[in-house]
């Protein structure tokens, strides 16, 4: 009967069928002693939609960004994601993503694998037992060379068990060397993080050894590490290893000052690349989903990405966390509903009224960086030269990083929506201003 | 034919119900108990939560969620027994857990039955909807302190009643 | 013993010792029923500040704003704003401040009294038992005739006990006329409401009669419908009575739609001024506290004004509303902490992170918006004419309205963080557009 069968689950504890270690990375193995997380696990193959999130396009190919926005591709041109931008999709596919990507036809870092792989045995391998500098070594691969190496060492599977939990005790921890080297570079800064108070125990602590996410860090904090290892801006490239830019602090300003004060071995200023149309040296915004969602009331808050996309589920008497990581408009009720208990509609119409907001002034902010482009080609005809149109290259190069630090990020403003709305805002007001320097180029 | 099945149907309805509602200690419903409501692992999280509540030593569960007027309170019990002895069977009930608009009405009586001295002289109101504020709309943490959910956050720097006074 | 007086207290304070009717707007009869209320209620003329509410300045006269912020007194120029336009301070004052200020060295109508008096029996005198004949009526007299017939009436109070209570029940209730009009045209309109539910009950039944907020409003929102007789923007001068321009809902963009699709009686377009330097048809906003609160997190959460600025206050053996009206910062423990269960100083970092990013948006449209004014300046030298000029003055109408809506509204951005941001976005984006319009103004 039901109630008995409940009421014997809940007394079952846990054994373990096979032994799982550091270098087990193919998820099926740690499934057999896991088989509910492995199996919410393996629903990351599944398509998902909602308004803005998940993907559109076919079940092969999610839709192309860079068409849906074509601002998007006119912002891009000279650099590889002008070829080729989709959504995104589910953990499943994040290797194979990457593979059939067209912005491989670029030359690529072997970096990239870096959050598309479980790749923490080939780093140790690379470095000898020690994965940073296997993480250092691996930008002079070319994307193709580590990738080769990463299929013959058997590990080609998407993120996987190995890289949240620690095989022995199952506990949470992150395993990214960029990820620790950049938390570590904004402990040893100076910026407020009022949402990682262990960041600030640490900063009054005798800081004789760098923070440690994984000792130092509470677990409710640990929730949202393990997402920050890979959901975060970055530098990957063939110039220089990876980087995470939080060495002033997290906000987009910040980060673009680190950019500005960041230069290549040889002595060069920093950018990503030069934009086609302008010759701009353009700083590129990856999904900064971790750096937004720092400035957000949930993560001062206390409220983990896994609150909201991994939330605990009952499964009988016990508990498990949905690893079928989505959106949370998909599942209300576990991700929203046990702090807000409001009706799954208004939760919903919150996000919409929030989502809609963002992404009108997004579009506001896009139709004036096309008006500068445009006053800057004018401005090139009537015979500008580089050195004329250099006050309005920089404002193009300010205020794309904001419009691409919003357009990038994907909750479409709801991670953050004071904070998103007010980069957006800069990002216009950058675009108009270098449209004015572009158009009164000949002024004095 | 029809004879035969309908009693039959019924009856077996009626020991299902019965035994449903034995096993799961549904019987607790006639006692004022706390523990009886968290014979239900499912009342567990509240039960836990009531406990480091600011109420714990001055009420317990019947005292907010039954009514306080003796009849009233054996037909909520009935009722609510009903539908959490079934919910809990079945499994066939919406989580979170969220209270009923009844429910809110019981409970909206017995803040008042306890604070009438209080709130007595707030205004009256001619307004749409009866008049009260709800309590909970400011009260929301008495019963079980902050509503973290399931796997919210342990306490980041005080999410606490004691932090109030910090 | 204790328990016994307090009990006493207790059913006391129900106890009426005179009567009180509608006429009786002297708030000192009403605190002999009520001390406790009384108490609180006289308290606001003592000075508060905070970082960016209450007041500056003396006790005798509030800091100017428009000396703080210089490009406010310039985009007020020919406007009487630019004249004299200071921090507000308590309840107590409204009706001095309003006798004494600069701005009635132009002429003023006498529905400014609407929001600065305890004015009602006078409107029923008025408008012969018709409250709102006469209001409409007021807008004909002078502010000093109708000033004079307050004073000799007996009635020359600040907001008093009978403006927001009824004197048999003590219940809750509105009395403006101005108030009522809007919230009727409000309801008339489809604009969503989602923060007053009563209005969509409203919508759905027959509509024979038009809305009433005293009946049809529930408790929760006419807690804050008693400060939207006030704290709201608005019409009022002498072309035409005072008017809450709600006709389209309450958003910034929705309202500017009602007020460009209004004309003066002489069939003529509306506007505030036309702004001295420029010659632009301006709009001007005032306070519009119950248009942003609406358009926040907390109004579609059910948390009235009253919730935050006059919250409960155990007083004895009972509990009353703190009748003393001022910033919830001065008062966090009753204001926020029964439902933010956070230290104080946590819930105070909070509103300043939300402020300050509001106060660096406006401070960046305010310099947009000078820097389109230096543009139509030098375009005028250049020759410009109105006609040549006309799509950046529109343009100066549009970026000023925005502006103008946030740094008039009091919260500096708290009442609706996201969507305060959202509008000087556009502010700063219009000031830019209008800027460029002006210096191209001799291209095709
Ligand atoms: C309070 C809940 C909440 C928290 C905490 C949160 N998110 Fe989200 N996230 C959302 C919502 C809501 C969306 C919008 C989903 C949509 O549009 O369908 C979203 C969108 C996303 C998306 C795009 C999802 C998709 O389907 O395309 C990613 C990726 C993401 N979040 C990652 C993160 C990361 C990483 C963190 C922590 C650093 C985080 N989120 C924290 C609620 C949250
Ligand atoms: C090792 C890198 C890595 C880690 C760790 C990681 N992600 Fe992802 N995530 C990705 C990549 C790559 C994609 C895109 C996959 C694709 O489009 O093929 C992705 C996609 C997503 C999506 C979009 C899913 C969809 O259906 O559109 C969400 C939501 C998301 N991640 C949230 C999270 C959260 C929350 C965490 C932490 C609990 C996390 N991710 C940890 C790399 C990572
Ligand atoms: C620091 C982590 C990180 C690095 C390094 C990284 N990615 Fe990703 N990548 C992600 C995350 C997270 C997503 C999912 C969110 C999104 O799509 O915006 C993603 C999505 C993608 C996608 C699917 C969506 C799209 O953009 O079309 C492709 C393809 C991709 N990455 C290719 C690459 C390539 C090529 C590189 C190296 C140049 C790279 N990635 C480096 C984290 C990373
Ligand atoms: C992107 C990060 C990530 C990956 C990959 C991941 N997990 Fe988890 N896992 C989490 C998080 C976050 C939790 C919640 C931990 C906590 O709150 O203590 C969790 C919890 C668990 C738990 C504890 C019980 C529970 O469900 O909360 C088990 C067991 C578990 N995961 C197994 C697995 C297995 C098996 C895999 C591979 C199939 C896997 N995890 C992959 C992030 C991950
Ligand atoms: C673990 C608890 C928790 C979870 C899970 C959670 N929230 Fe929240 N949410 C909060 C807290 C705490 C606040 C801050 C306000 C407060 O202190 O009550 C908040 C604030 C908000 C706000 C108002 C602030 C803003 O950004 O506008 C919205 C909207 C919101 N949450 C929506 C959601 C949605 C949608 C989800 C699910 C995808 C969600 N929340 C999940 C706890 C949570
Ligand atoms: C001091 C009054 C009080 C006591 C005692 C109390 N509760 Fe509650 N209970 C509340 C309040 C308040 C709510 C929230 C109602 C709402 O959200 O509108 C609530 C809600 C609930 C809910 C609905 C789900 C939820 O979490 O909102 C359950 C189930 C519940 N209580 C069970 C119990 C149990 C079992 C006990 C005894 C262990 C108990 N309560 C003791 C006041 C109380
Ligand atoms: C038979 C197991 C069981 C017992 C014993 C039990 N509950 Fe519950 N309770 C449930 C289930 C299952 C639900 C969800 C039912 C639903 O939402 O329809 C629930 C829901 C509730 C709710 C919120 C839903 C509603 O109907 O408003 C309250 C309040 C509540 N219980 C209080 C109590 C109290 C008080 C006691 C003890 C006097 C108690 N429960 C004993 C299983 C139980
Ligand atoms: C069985 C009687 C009883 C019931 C039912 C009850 N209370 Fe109480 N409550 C008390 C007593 C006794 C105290 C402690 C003495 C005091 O402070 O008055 C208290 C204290 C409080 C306090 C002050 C301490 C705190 O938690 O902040 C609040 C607020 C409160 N109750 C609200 C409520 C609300 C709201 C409800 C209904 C959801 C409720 N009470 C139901 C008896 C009760
Ligand atoms: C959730 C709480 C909350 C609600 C609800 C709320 N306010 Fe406020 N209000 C604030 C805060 C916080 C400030 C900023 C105070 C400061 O800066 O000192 C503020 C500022 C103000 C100010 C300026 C105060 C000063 O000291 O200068 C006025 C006037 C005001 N609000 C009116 C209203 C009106 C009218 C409503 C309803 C339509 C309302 N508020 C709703 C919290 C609230
Ligand atoms: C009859 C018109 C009227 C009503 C009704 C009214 N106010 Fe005011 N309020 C004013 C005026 C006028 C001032 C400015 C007084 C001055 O500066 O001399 C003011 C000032 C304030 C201030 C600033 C106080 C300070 O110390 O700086 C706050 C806060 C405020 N009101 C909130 C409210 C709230 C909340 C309500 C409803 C509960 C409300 N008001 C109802 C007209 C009104
Ligand atoms: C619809 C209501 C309303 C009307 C009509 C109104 N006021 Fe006010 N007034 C307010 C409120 C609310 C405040 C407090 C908030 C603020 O100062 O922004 C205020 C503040 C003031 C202040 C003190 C702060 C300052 O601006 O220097 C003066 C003086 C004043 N009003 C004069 C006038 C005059 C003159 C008129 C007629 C042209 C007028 N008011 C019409 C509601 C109104
Ligand atoms: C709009 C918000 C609000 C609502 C609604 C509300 N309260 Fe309160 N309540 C408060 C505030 C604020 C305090 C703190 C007063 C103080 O500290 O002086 C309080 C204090 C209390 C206290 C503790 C008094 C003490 O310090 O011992 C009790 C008991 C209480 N309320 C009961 C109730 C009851 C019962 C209801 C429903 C009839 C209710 N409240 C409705 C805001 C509210
Ligand atoms: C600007 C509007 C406003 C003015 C003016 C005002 N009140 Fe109130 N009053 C309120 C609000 C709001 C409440 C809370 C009503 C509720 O509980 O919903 C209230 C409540 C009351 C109550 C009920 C008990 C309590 O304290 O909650 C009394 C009695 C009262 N007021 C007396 C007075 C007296 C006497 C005056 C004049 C000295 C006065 N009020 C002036 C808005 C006002
Ligand atoms: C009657 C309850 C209540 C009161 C009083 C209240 N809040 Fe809130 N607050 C909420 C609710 C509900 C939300 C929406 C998020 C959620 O659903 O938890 C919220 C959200 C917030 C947020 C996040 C959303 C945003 O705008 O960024 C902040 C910050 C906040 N409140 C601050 C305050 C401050 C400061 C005060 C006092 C001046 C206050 N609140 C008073 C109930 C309240
Ligand atoms: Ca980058
Ligand atoms: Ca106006």
């Amino acid at each position: 009967m039901n109630i008995e069968t409940r009421k014997h689950e809940a007394r079952t504890t846990h054994v373990r069928l096979v032994d799982v270690g550091e270098d087990d990375t193919d998820p099926a193995k740690w499934g057999i002693n896991w088989p509910k997380e492995y199996d919410s696990y393996q629903r990351t193959v599944l398509t998902t939609r909602t308004r803005f999130g998940g993907h559109g396009g076919s079940e092969a190919l999610p839709a192309e960004k860079i068409e849906r926005d074509p601002w998007l591709k006119r912002m891009f041109l000279g650099y590889a994601f002008s070829i080729d931008y989709r959504d995104r999709r589910g953990h499943a596919y994040m290797l194979e993503d990457q593979e059939n990507t067209e912005r491989l036809s670029k030359p690529q870092s072997g970096s990239c694998l870096h959050c598309h792989a479980s790749i923490m045995p080939l780093y140790r391998q690379l470095g000898n037992g020690d994965a940073a500098k296997g993480l250092e070594a691996s930008y002079k691969y070319s994307y193709q060379e580590l990738s080769a190496k990463l299929h013959e060492s058997g590990n080609a599977h998407p993120v996987s068990c190995v890289d949240c939990h620690d095989p022995k005790t199952m506990g949470l921890r992150v395993t990214r060397p960029g990820f620790i080297q950049g938390i570590q570079a904004l402990a040893a800064s100076d910026a407020p993080v009022p949402h990682l108070p262990s960041v600030d125990q640490w900063r009054q602590g005798k800081r004789d050894k760098p923070y440690d996410p994984n000792t130092d860090g509470t677990r409710t904090e640990v929730r949202s590490f393990v997402c920050g290892q890979c959901h975060v801006e970055y530098y990957c490239s063939t110039k220089m290893p990876l980087i995470f830019p939080w060495g002033k602090g997290l906000t987009a300003d910040q980060t673009e000052a680190f950019w500005d004060s960041t230069t290549f071995p040889d002595g060069s200023r920093f950018f990503d690349y030069k934009h086609a149309e302008t010759g701009a040296p353009i700083l590129k915004a990856q999904h900064p989903e971790f750096e937004l969602w720092s400035q957000g009331i949930h993560a001062r808050s206390g409220v983990a990405c896994a609150d909201c996309h991994m939330p605990y589920m009952r499964d009988g008497a016990t508990k498990v966390s949905d690893h079928w990581v989505r959106s949370p408009l998909l599942n209300v009720n576990r991700a929203c509903q046990t702090c807000h208990q409001l009706p799954e509609k208004e939760i919903l119409d919150r996000v919409d009224v929030i989502q809609s907001r963002n992404h009108e002034l997004l579009q506001r902010a896009g139709a004036a960086l096309m008006s500068q482009l445009d006053a800057i080609a004018l401005a090139r005809t009537e015979g500008a030269t580089d050195e004329q149109l250099g006050p309005a290259l920089e404002l193009q190069r300010k205020a794309q990083w904001r419009l691409d630090f919003i357009a990038a990020e994907n909750s479409m403003g709801f991670h953050a929506p004071q904070e998103a709305a007010r980069v957006l805002g800069e990002a216009a007001d950058y675009a108009r201003q270098g449209q004015i320097a572009a158009i009164t180029w000949n002024r004095k | 034919m029809w004879r035969i099945l309908i009693p039959g149907a019924v009856g077996l309805l009626l020991g299902l119900g019965a035994y449903t509602f034995h096993f799961a200690e549904g019987l607790s419903y006639f006692s004022t108990d706390p523990a009886a409501c968290a014979n239900c692992h499912i009342m567990q999280s509240q039960y836990d939560s009531w406990q480091k509540s600011s109420h714990h030593n001055v009420a317990a569960c019947v005292d907010c969620h039954l009514p306080h007027a003796f009849i009233d309170k054996y037909v909520a019990k009935a009722e609510n027994g009903y539908h959490h002895s079934t919910g809990f069977t079945f499994q066939n009930f919406h989580e979170p857990i969220m209270i009923k608009a009844k429910n809110s009405r019981i409970l909206q009586r017995n803040c008042i039955y306890c604070h009438e001295e209080l709130v007595g002289d707030l205004a009256p109101s001619a307004h749409a909807g009866g008049g009260d504020i709800e309590c909970v709309h400011c009260h929301q943490s008495v019963g079980h302190g902050e509503r973290a959910g399931l796997g919210g956050p342990e306490s980041p720097r005080g999410r606490t009643r004691s932090a109030k006074h910090e």
